[in-house]
């Protein structure tokens, strides 16, 4: 399978996403840079974390409007796999390819630790292999998750949420909540469910000289998925 | 002095002001270097070469009062590629990797603007070390702040750390380690010292070095501003109370600019374009270009009329000292510049070829065909003036050295919940978690697990511990001594971890030289850390010196800080600090304790006194062998060694740490006995008394004996002293007798809530 | 024409920023403040409007396409001349 | 009584944020965009304001000791009504 991860100007968590598909799990990988205005025999695109324009304005608004965009959401609508964490995650709101938006976290600070996640739907294409929780780490200072009402329980309701924060016991708990997020939600995926935006960097705990490794399950997740409907 | 060149005259530039004694006095320039000037030149200076003269010479850039201490340093080894003189130091680690580093100091610009100050330091540090051919992987800092209470310090250690964290996460560079104090010294003086660290190719170290004639020089990334004019000589004086001097315009840091900056660099480097490359610090585009052409024996022509601007009417003097931030300056090889122009449009940032290399020896500043200045490149550089200021001992230092008499507490419960809870000792999460240290996937050991971060080496089976030390009582008290504490508290620190040191930088701050007991202070100081560099066999291949840490006349401690770099050849080895599930704590070193000048002394008794403890360094050796030998073998699991609050301080700091390896857990109970000591009733002198050479370790039961073995092989003292399990800290005295038996969860709640408390900050929530 | 377009925290939806600021000023012993909003401001020179009104609509435009995200944030324009 | 703080960045000190704006509208096609500022605007509700100048000096006071950073910054304040 061949990944393809963009690279904006500012985007920082490029090499990383990089180093856990070609390095960690053996699968392809190649950069897309963001003044590409297409792409082709990529599997799956990772817009991956970083500060993409600096984050000035709102995270990730004037990274929608890259002209690697346009051709990333054709992608999307024609069912291709589009992950976003991080930046990405606020990249893919702003797009309107994923509900809702990032907020500032709740205490106004930048927030770097590790989180476990619990999974909370693990049927989608992104968890079909991931045991019950994941450990991730969040880096960001806007990742408190919002939507509204109605397309909070549409999420809910349609099984879109599909990481939670929980405790390292593996509960979901609002202590265990980081930023604020409404419903603890770290993660979710549009309705086709080949989309999925995650604030948290699985990438990050992709291999066990940094972590338990479990982050990984969410790459081999994709990885089995795919092949699965070659 | 160089053969005098002959210089042309120049004409006063209409407009400018004139050169008098008020203009050359607001410089910061005395009668006599005034005159030294007028020689070099042969005649007067213009407005603009009086600027230019006037930052080169400041202390900030000219060194000229630290240039005769700073040659006693060790700057050579076998591993050393780089030693200092350039932007930054390279050491080899083997595989044709450099690790390149340097510490820089941003304490004046932090104070007036803590956000924008720190972030700026954490950006400049980072193009010493990029402009190298390094891809920077860590970032570390040294923060010192005045007392808690005082009115100033929580905006200022919010500020500061904000802009640190700002910074470094933008551009995606992991801030590691460092270190927060905080003590009424720096009051008026708060310090920030950034470290920052690389990898380079050690066939591919770029310098600094203008060559060949002809050759254009370009002005690359963000445009200039009238941005920190004077940042340098402000740098090179005190603060007054109420005094309203030319208030520099702050410069703000532009992480997003510098990440793309950065990436053009790495990509331009890459391609045989680029003869030298600077970056533009402190005095900007002047003493980046005098400072190539210094190094290279050239001349240079600068046509400041086509350096691109971010605001209209700049004259070709604010042009010229303006410290905006994010901006490069380049020597390509000739027919090379459309290579270096079609990288940087690639990443959106400008390139402009602003002059030449010229063979003449002069920096010559041209605006629109008009010469504005022209001036001796060695006049500027090695031609600086030097002074050899007076020293003296200062009048309390019998009274400093005095060992106190402090009545034992009692309670050593309390007085380690207290020493726990002080902000110096308490846990920093508040602060290292608004830093991204992960970035990159490389960061093998993080903060709070362990002495030194531990970042692992991309493609090889290394790693690298980093760390940054600096303890500025026991360096007042005695700065010989004190200073050599600092190197080998800091070689601990690496040693910790399984790394052997190979290399140094260093951040002197200091207080007015002017005053002969601020420079008796700084030589002392600088002959201690030459001394224990030596004896350690490590050499110094960056740093930088802060003079003028002065409010009034308040001077802060003596504080030089330094920054190690140590080798791990097997990552898979690396120890942190916390207790293992399991296993047996040994106490390695034969501790001498003292306890005037220690936290203790402070804490309990609102004493700062005594002499602090002295380094021996054949026993400091043995223990940094004992430490290095014991990780690689795989028998030490953890490792911490012994600073601040002594032996019971450390112990607490390894439960706290305690239940995973390479993280901070969530605490483990341990129990121990100390050792027999000659003083008898000295109970708290062995728990809190501060000493060097010691460090507490822990085996696994069955490779116990082969630990002690070690040590006993590597001359080191071991003593196996309790084990790890149950929910308590105990320590009990060489009878048998309980000295210290308080449940983990009280040990937390002290250490966790400790600096947020002190400081007025909304604590972080519990540990994930 | 230059144009000054706010950008506020729709109702609703959480201002932890307004909060903070609330809280800090009551510390500092303004305790008659009640609610609190921050937003952004962002001032913009228009070369070529050729009206207020053309420079209005292209001050929503912008908004509406990159300025603000009405998800979470409303906003005005207004030309200052 | 509302009053409305604006803090915007000093003139002559760099506005990374405003120049990012500039970059994102000119991309989007807004390309009549000369300079841009982005700042912040502080809406706050006062309960106690005597009248319209005590408003506004009790809103300069707070911007002042805690809206803005006024070696950075600069600010206006405005009352509402
Ligand atoms: N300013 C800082 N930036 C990053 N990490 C920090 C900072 N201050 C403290 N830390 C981290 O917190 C831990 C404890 O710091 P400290 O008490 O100074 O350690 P030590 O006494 O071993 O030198 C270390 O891992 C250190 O790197
Ligand atoms: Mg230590």
């Amino acid at each position: 399978m061949k990944f393809g991860i963009v690279t904006f100007p500012g985007s920082n968590c490029d090499h990383d996403s990089y180093h856990v598909v070609k390095h960690v799990l053996g699968h392809e990988a190649c950069f897309l840079w963001h003044k590409q205005e297409d792409f082709s025999g990529v599997d799956c695109v990772v817009l991956p974390g970083g500060f993409s324009y600096g984050d000035y304005l709102r995270c990730g608004a004037i990274a929608r409007f890259s002209p690697i965009m346009d051709a990333v959401v054709r992608f999307a609508n024609s069912g291709g796999y589009v992950v976003g964490i991080c930046n990405g995650f606020q990249v893919l709101t702003e797009a309107g390819l994923l509900p809702g938006a990032l907020l500032q976290n709740r205490d106004l600070k930048f927030i770097c630790e590790d989180t476990t996640l619990l999974v909370a739907n693990g049927h989608t294409p992104w968890t079909v292999l991931c045991p019950e929780t994941i450990m991730a780490p969040i880096a960001h200072h806007e990742g408190c998750y919002f939507a509204d009402d109605d397309t909070l329980g549409r999420l809910e309701g349609e099984g879109r949420v599909v990481f939670r924060y929980a405790s390292r016991a593996g509960e979901e708990a609002a202590e265990a909540n980081p930023n604020g997020a409404v419903n603890n939600i770290a993660g979710i995926i549009n309705e086709r469910g080949n989309v999925l935006g995650m604030m948290p960097h699985p990438e990050r705990n992709g291999d066990t000289e940094l972590g338990d490794g479990s982050g990984a399950w969410v790459f081999r997740s994709i990885i089995h998925s795919f092949e699965a409907q070659a | 002095m160089t053969d005098r060149l002959r210089v042309p005259p120049v004409s006063p530039r209409p407009g400018d002001p004139q050169v008098d004694d008020a203009a050359v006095r607001e410089h910061g320039l005395t009668t006599d270097e005034f005159a030294r000037v007028c020689d070099s030149l042969g005649r007067a200076p213009t407005w603009t070469e009086l600027g230019v003269f006037s930052v080169m010479w400041s202390e900030h850039c000219s060194y000229k009062t630290s240039r005769k201490f700073l040659k006693q340093f060790p700057t050579e080894g076998p591993r050393v590629l780089q030693g200092p003189g350039e932007n930054a130091g390279v050491v080899d680690v083997g595989d044709g990797l450099g690790i390149c580093f340097k510490m820089e100091s941003h304490n004046h610009p932090s104070f007036i603007e803590p956000y924008q100050g720190a972030a700026t330091g954490v950006g400049g540090i980072l193009r010493d070390v990029f402009t190298m051919n390094a891809r920077p992987i860590a970032l570390l800092n040294s923060l010192r702040f005045g007392s808690p209470d005082h009115p100033k310090t929580r905006h200022l250690v919010d500020g500061v750390v904000a802009g640190i964290a700002g910074y470094g996460n933008c551009i995606g560079v992991p801030t590691v380690a460092g270190e927060v104090a905080f003590h009424p010294c720096y009051d008026g003086n708060n310090l920030v010292n950034a470290m920052a660290v690389g990898t380079v190719s050690a066939d591919r170290i770029f310098r600094g070095i203008a060559a060949g004639v002809g050759n254009p020089v370009l002005y690359v990334g963000a445009r200039t501003g009238r941005d920190g004019i004077h940042g340098a000589t402000m740098a090179s004086d005190s603060f007054e109370e109420g005094r309203e001097g030319p208030r520099p315009t702050v410069q703000v840091g532009d992480p997003y600019t510098e990440k793309l900056l950065l990436e053009a660099c790495m990509e331009l480097l890459q391609k045989d374009a680029v003869v030298a490359i600077q970056d533009m610090g402190a005095a900007g585009l002047t003493s980046s270009s005098v400072e190539m052409a210094g190094r290279g024996g050239t001349g240079l022509l600068l046509h400041v009329d086509r350096v691109p601007r971010r605001e209209s009417g700049m004259t070709p003097y604010e042009c010229l000292l303006s410290e905006s931030q994010e901006r490069m300056l380049i020597v390509a090889a000739r027919g090379r510049e459309d290579v270096v122009e079609e990288v940087f449009s690639k990443w959106d940032l400008e390139a402009v070829v602003v002059g030449e290399v010229t063979d003449d020896g002069l920096w010559t500043v041209v605006e629109n065909d008009r010469t504005v200045a022209s001036i001796p490149v060695g006049a500027l550089t090695d031609d600086a003036p030097v002074y050899d200021r007076p020293r003296q001992e200062p009048a309390d230092l019998a009274q400093r050295h005095e060992t106190p008499d402090l009545p034992a507490h009692g309670d050593c419960n309390e007085v380690l919940l207290r020493l726990l809870a002080s902000p110096n000792i308490a846990d920093k999460r508040w602060v290292y978690r608004q830093y991204d240290h992960m970035v990159r996937v490389g960061t093998l050991v993080k903060p709070g697990a362990a002495d030194a971060a531990v970042i692992g080496l991309p493609g090889t089976s290394k790693a690298i511990a980093v760390c940054v030390d600096g303890n500025s009582v026991h360096v007042k008290m005695d700065p010989f001594e004190g200073a050599q504490g600092v190197i080998a508290e800091a070689c601990r620190n690496v040693a910790c971890t399984g790394a052997e040191p190979l290399g140094a930088t260093d951040c002197l701050n200091f207080g007015n030289p002017e005053r002969p007991e601020v420079m008796w202070e700084f030589e002392r100081a600088v002959a201690g850390l030459a001394e224990g560099l030596r004896q350690v066999e490590v050499p110094i291949v960056s740093g930088n010196v802060s003079f003028y840490n002065e409010t009034g006349s308040q001077s802060i401690h003596p504080t030089p800080t330094v920054g190690i770099v140590g080798l791990i050849e097997d990552r898979a080895h690396a120890v942190g600090l916390g207790l293992p599930e399991s296993g047996q704590l040994v106490l390695l070193g034969s501790p001498r304790p003292v306890l005037g000048a220690t936290a203790y002394a402070r804490c309990i008794h609102d004493v700062e006194q005594g002499m602090p403890p002295r380094v021996q360094w054949d026993d400091e050796r043995a223990l940094l062998r004992t430490l290095r030998a014991g990780v690689a073998r795989g028998l030490i699991r953890a490792a911490h060694d012994v600073s601040e609050g002594g032996l019971a301080v450390a112990l607490a700091e390894m439960a706290l740490a305690g239940g995973r390896t390479r993280e901070v857990g969530s605490g483990l109970g341990c129990s121990v006995q100390l050792p027999a000591y000659p003083e008898a009733e000295a109970r708290e002198l062995l728990l809190f008394g501060e000493t060097h050479g010691c460090a507490w370790v822990v085996v696994d039961e069955e490779d116990a004996s082969d630990l002690l073995a070690l040590s006993q092989e590597l001359g080191c003292p071991a003593r196996v002293a309790g084990s790890v399990g149950g929910d308590e800290l105990c320590v009990a005295d060489a009878h048998g007798t309980p000295v210290v038996q308080l449940p983990i969860e009280r040990v937390r709640d002290a250490w966790e809530h400790g600096f947020s408390k002190a400081v007025g900050v909304p604590a972080p929530p519990p540990r994930p | 024409m230059r144009i000054r377009v706010h950008v506020t925290p729709r109702k609703g939806v959480l201002d932890p920023q307004g909060q903070a600021v609330a809280h800090g000023l009551a510390q500092l012993g303004f305790d008659a403040v009640g609610e609190v909003r921050v937003g952004k401001v962002v001032d913009l020179v228009l070369d070529n409007a050729s009206s207020e009104s053309d420079a209005l609509e292209q001050g929503q435009a912008m908004a509406r396409k990159l300025l603000a995200n009405e998800v979470v944030e409303d906003f005005t324009v207004e030309v200052l001349g």
